[in-house]
């Protein structure tokens, strides 16, 4: 199994009340300095191997036909290392920061 | 309690809908209804809370997330932590769940709809500050509608629960939200805050909700009220 | 526009007096959708020629959407035809008409079409039409109180509408949910002419006092103008991009990219209403006016020529999402969730106040003058120096050439008497099963469960009643009721006579829920008016409109029109869709459709004929659309409404239900399912079983009447000379048709709730 | 200006309906080979400058305490490079696949 994720971001242009709606939250909370955010959906893919390139050009189609809404969003397809995630009190690996 | 009637506090988040219903449905149960703003630390002598029904702050990022933050929410918190009554309803319910005062989440319908349908519910519960004049075992029909109504936890939580007798109400005949173990409502562990997915406050009155069988929890935190003075 | 070559360079700013100076430059009026009179009109009414943010001005103020040049001259019979009416407080013209509804309230309704956008991006095209037509309600100083969703989808197995219509719903649902406006009614309508151009019309309502009613002007030398809500973005400005690539003269001034979608933001939406309802309490507004198609443009040059004196606009201080915006992107933006205000300057720090209190954005963007003209600012520099009336209300109006296409005749030779029919009881009982299973009479509450119809806490009734009904007054009762129609497949048969059926049902239906009509708004839903067939189409349809207007005394308040919904040649059956208000004094009066009560005898007022033409039965049964759609009866229809408020505010008739596409049979199934009871049919003596069921005769409605009132109800018919016929009883579990079939409920409700899941699950 | 995202998924033992419903959407579409889907938020964050370790704590807390509710939900940060997303018809770079 390989795991193929695939980020789906509205496009620039296009108006992102969700982003804004925590961005102008963030202040309230205290956490300054954050210009913009833009909210989006990120899918993990659980692929059967090889994961060669016809696959992935599957998987690019698919992203764009079905997962991501072209006419306002935009997407990224990348094979991922599966990276662990920070939990409460989160002293998770995380990724390189 | 201050004065003859029960004095209940409806908070309003921008983005609340059902505060002004939930108000209404207070008068109905005999209760004296304040409306609470968001922004106000103080809670104006009231001896109840319901956090209302509704989409507060749009429930962009997640419901309730936002509004969590409110100043307000901080004398909630102390109110509840102290034994005060708090209801959530809904919007209300997940809010309660994102500040910690209720265990688990609410999250996405599994069938991913928004849902409005008339519900049957039983009644679990019958002793939390909001479900007194209901007994164990009732079976009422009241309203729901929302799109992020699935109740989770993990295991652990949901057993505890269950051993605790925190569940305050389950769906009957329809799960409308895939909510884990059929849960419609619970509550903490002293039975003052109550978190509720259905809308009792839009069955008062039989001209404009299925029945009037919601009117019950607002009378039951009054009568709470009136014991505990 | 890529040959630049032969125009003149341009400044990056088109000021007024860069215009005056350079009479020669050509602007690219034909891409903005000008034709060539329209430009010269343009050029005579300034007198010079147009700068780029005036000619971006008066193009989207010119275009069909806004303007109406195609149908104003169809339009106008709503306003010269209208029936006296003492209810009319604010006519046809402003953003909404206004009723009386008595005990000093008023209450605004209009439905408007997002069409085209929704088959774009169906979730934000129908969420942003749920939008603009909520601000509409608003701006006229009414607390919106209710929605209805009119909606048309292609074939309901086509997979385009698999596309569509669960996004349509989901945004109709998403944006309505979360302003808190419960949706009470609308309509659901499957057919091929829909695919690729469904319609997706929305309709509020709104309520007020008399005395809050507020129009769109800027009255007053010196008041402020505030525009308030969400920042300005380069949403639907179309050709200004083109505008601005003209007038920014160089590679890196070409405007970054602009959306092709509107997203809405609902929760920016509540918050906008409820700061302007709190505005409107305290009396702060002078003028208001929602941002819609065309934005600024259209709301600075509709306030200014709504007011008596003329207005001055600071563009730089229009808030932006994108600063890339050239002024004339600024003045064409169609960003949602937009208001403008004018106030007295003492009242705008309270009004800026409560905008602060709900996290709105509100600016100070100009202010009213004492000339007659709208100028706008941009960097100190003018560009914009025009009379506002000419922007707002003086653009052009064609007489489109029309005709009646060849092919009417042969439809409506095209006589269903010629379908053969169910004859046996075992035939007829599977016709029945077909009908009540078609996807056009099946259930729609998998579409209709997806829309909040409790909050508020005033809804008495919702779908599938006949109408919505909102309680306005908890002491009194008072309250109102909607309903909305329209039968494409009568229309296409004979437009005159279908947009009448359109108005007569929606009539009907509030009638039948006890309620009085009194005014329609109407949402006129054709092809392109540039097709003399289409245009056709569209006059009769606004003649037999108010027409029947006039007889039935419900003047037209407003609406909407929405021409070009065609796929290439291919228009969609011409739909006028009706919405028609009434008022009811005590809801508790309310007549429901459910045969709630065991015993209860069915009566069927009105007559029956052989009416099969555009029948549900000759669509489901030989997919057959032709012949003459039923005969109208308008005075009829009027008798039967009062009789129906009538019975409904005696307490003589304990359900009702309207008999209208489906016929007879489709109502008494509906009415059994919702009381959970059968009832025993009867034929009556002289009629056709097949015709009894199925006929879509108009002026129908059947009713449940408890024994106790059966003399006193008939003795009222009778006196009234409205024929009603005992056909049956509510009993057992079964609808049976005495000699004929019977069908247990559960088997009815089984195929009514399951087709319209199947086939979108 | 720096560009941190905030992946933000569900944790594993919790039920993901809309994953789901997309990985059963999946077959009808045409795409086999797809064993699991989660669907999650990613957030992009502009950020002022300096991103030094005490922005980034912050970062992460605001993470912890909003973004992501770390009684259902697992979260990452890191500090990205902007990366050019495809859009319709897609020839876009695309990251690394
Ligand atoms: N899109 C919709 N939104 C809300 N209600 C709807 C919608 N479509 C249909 N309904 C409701 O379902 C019921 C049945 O619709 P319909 O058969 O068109 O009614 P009628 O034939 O009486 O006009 C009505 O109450 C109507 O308001
Ligand atoms: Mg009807």
């Amino acid at each position: 199994m390989a795991r193929v994720v695939v980020d789906v971001m509205l496009k620039p242009e296009i108006l992102d009340p969700q982003g804004q709606a925590v961005q102008r939250a963030l202040p309230r909370l205290g956490f300054e300095g954050v210009t913009e955010v833009r909210q989006g959906k990120r899918f993990e893919l659980e692929v059967a191997e090889p994961l060669d390139e016809v696959a992935l050009a599957r998987v690019r189609e698919m992203a764009e036909t079905f997962l991501a809404n072209t006419v306002i969003e935009d997407f990224t397809v990348r094979v991922e290392e599966p990276v662990q995630r920070e939990t409460a009190g989160g002293q998770g690996a995380g990724a390189p920061a | 309690m201050s004065g003859g009637l029960g004095r209940i506090g409806v908070v309003t988040f921008p983005g609340s809908l059902d505060d002004r219903d939930a108000r209404r449905a207070i008068r109905a149960a005999g209760g004296e209804a304040v409306a609470l703003w968001h922004r106000d630390r103080e809670l104006h002598g009231v001896d109840a809370v319901v956090l209302p029904g509704g989409f507060s702050y749009g429930d962009y990022l997640r419901c309730g997330a936002i509004a969590r933050f409110s100043p307000i929410m901080e004398s909630v918190l102390t109110g509840a932590r102290t034994g005060m009554p708090v209801l959530g309803i809904c919007n209300g319910f997940q809010v309660l769940c994102e500040s910690h005062l209720l265990p688990g989440a609410l999250t996405r319908n599994d069938h991913l709809h928004f849902v409005c349908r008339d519900q049957r519910l039983r009644i679990e519960n019958a002793e939390t500050s909001w479900t007194t004049d209901y007994t164990a075992g009732q079976e009422i029909t009241v309203p729901v509608k929302n799109i992020d109504g699935g109740y989770v936890a993990d295991e652990r939580t949901l057993d505890a629960l269950e051993a605790e007798g925190r569940v305050v109400a389950r769906y009957l005949d329809w799960n409308p939200n895939g909510s884990r173990r059929d849960i419609a409502g619970i509550t903490n562990q002293t039975g003052n805050v109550v978190g509720l997915m259905p809308h009792a406050e839009h069955a008062v009155d039989a001209l404009t909700g299925p029945t009037t069988d919601g009117l019950g929890v607002f009378t039951s935190a009054l009568r709470t009220l009136v014991g505990s003075s | 526009m890529n040959e630049r070559s032969e125009h003149t360079p341009m400044p990056s700013l088109d000021t007024v007096k860069h215009a005056e100076q350079t009479p020669d430059t050509e602007l690219p009026w034909a891409e903005l959708g000008l034709k060539e009179p329209e430009y010269a009109r343009i050029r005579e009414i300034l007198g010079r020629r147009p700068t780029g943010a005036e000619l971006a001005m008066y193009s989207v103020m010119w275009s069909e959407h806004c303007s109406y040049k195609s149908s104003k001259i169809h339009l106008k019979q709503f306003g010269t035809k209208a029936p006296d009416s003492d209810a009319l407080l604010v006519g046809i013209g402003e953003q909404a008409g206004v009723v009386d509804i008595g005990q000093g309230y008023a209450v605004t309704f209009k439905v408007e079409s997002h069409n085209h956008p929704s088959y774009v991006e169906p979730y934000q095209g129908a969420a942003t039409g749920v939008g603009g037509i909520v601000r509409d309600i608003i701006a006229m100083g009414a607390r919106p109180v209710a929605v209805l969703d009119p909606l048309r989808f292609g074939a309901a197995d086509h997979p385009d509408t698999r596309r569509v219509l669960p996004g349509v719903v989901a945004g109709i649902g998403g944006y309505g949910n979360c302003l808190g406006l419960p949706n009470i009614g609308g309509e659901v309508v499957f057919d091929p002419c829909y695919q690729g151009n469904p319609l997706v019309n929305a309709l509020c309502v709104g309520v007020m006092r008399h005395e809050d009613i507020h129009l769109a002007q800027a009255s007053g030398v010196g008041n402020k103008v505030v525009l308030y809500g969400a920042r300005t973005g380069g949403d639907g400005i179309g050709g200004a991009s083109l505008l601005a690539s003209e007038t920014f003269d160089s590679a890196d001034g070409k405007p970054s990219k602009r959306p092709a979608v509107q997203v809405g933001d609902p929760f920016q939406e509540k918050l906008l209403i409820e700061c302007t309802l709190e505005a409107f309490q305290e009396r702060l507004v002078v003028g208001i006016q929602d941002l819609g198609a065309a934005g600024l443009s259209c709301a600075t040059s509709e306030l200014a020529s709504g007011g008596s004196g003329g207005m001055r606009v600071e563009l730089d201080s229009v808030p932006l999402r994108d600063s890339s915006l050239s002024p004339e992107e600024i003045l064409m933006s169609e960003s949602q969730e937009r208001m403008c205000a004018v106030l007295e300057p003492d009242k705008v720090d309270r009004f800026l106040e409560i905008c602060e209190k709900w996290e709105v954005t509100a600016t100070v963007i100009g202010e009213v003058t004492d000339g007659d003209r709208l100028t706008v600012h941009w960097r100190g520099e003018q560009i914009v120096d025009v009379p506002p009336r000419t922007v707002a209300h003086d653009g052009p109006v064609l007489d489109r050439p029309y005709a009646r296409p060849a092919w009417q005749d042969a439809l409506q030779a095209d006589d269903p008497a010629k379908l053969s029919r169910p004859g046996t009881g075992e035939e007829l009982r599977a016709a029945v099963l077909a009908l009540v299973g078609s996807p056009n009479q099946a259930s729609k509450s998998w579409i209709t469960d997806q829309y909040d119809r409790y909050v508020l806490g005033d809804t008495v009734l919702a779908q599938p009643e006949d109408s919505g009904m909102i309680r306005i007054d908890e002491e009194t009762g008072l309250g109102v009721a909607l309903a909305t129609d329209g039968n494409g497949r009568y229309a296409k048969l004979d437009p005159y006579t279908g947009a009448q059926l359109a108005l007569s049902e929606a009539y009907r239906n509030v009638a039948t829920s006890g309620a009085t009509p009194l005014a329609v708004t109407d949402c006129l839903n054709f092809g392109s008016p540039e097709d003399p067939a289409a245009m056709w189409q569209f006059a009769e349809a606004c003649r037999g409109l108010a027409d029947a207007c006039q007889v039935l005394g419900t003047p037209v308040t407003g609406g909407n029109v929405s021409l070009y919904n065609q796929t290439g040649e291919k228009a969609v059956h011409p739909t006028p869709v009706v919405g028609v208000l009434g008022v009811i004094d005590d809801v508790t009066r309310r007549t429901p459709m459910a045969f709630g009560q065991e015993g209860q005898l069915l009566y069927l007022l009105g007559d029956t004929r052989e009416e099969l033409g555009g029948s549900a039965w000759s669509e489901v049964a030989h997919g057959q659309l032709g012949g003459l759609p039923p005969a109208v009866d308008l005075e009829r229809e009027r008798l039967l409404g009062e009789i129906l408020v009538a019975a409904s505010r005696d307490g003589m008739i304990d359900a009702a239900h309207d008999v209208s596409d489906g016929g007879l049979v489709q109502a008494v199934v509906e009415s059994c399912l919702r009381g959970r009871n059968g009832a025993r049919l009867v034929v009556p003596d002289g009629i056709d079983p097949f015709v009894f069921l199925f006929s879509e005769s108009q002026g129908r409605a059947v009713v449940a009447v408890p024994r106790s009132e059966e003399v006193r109800f008939t003795d009222m018919c009778g006196a009234r000379g409205l024929p009603a016929a005992r056909i049956g009883v509510v009993d057992g579990q079964e609808v049976e048709l005495q000699g004929q079939f019977s069908l247990p409920l559960d088997e009815l409700r089984e195929t009514y709730e399951r087709t319209v899941p199947a086939l979108l699950n």
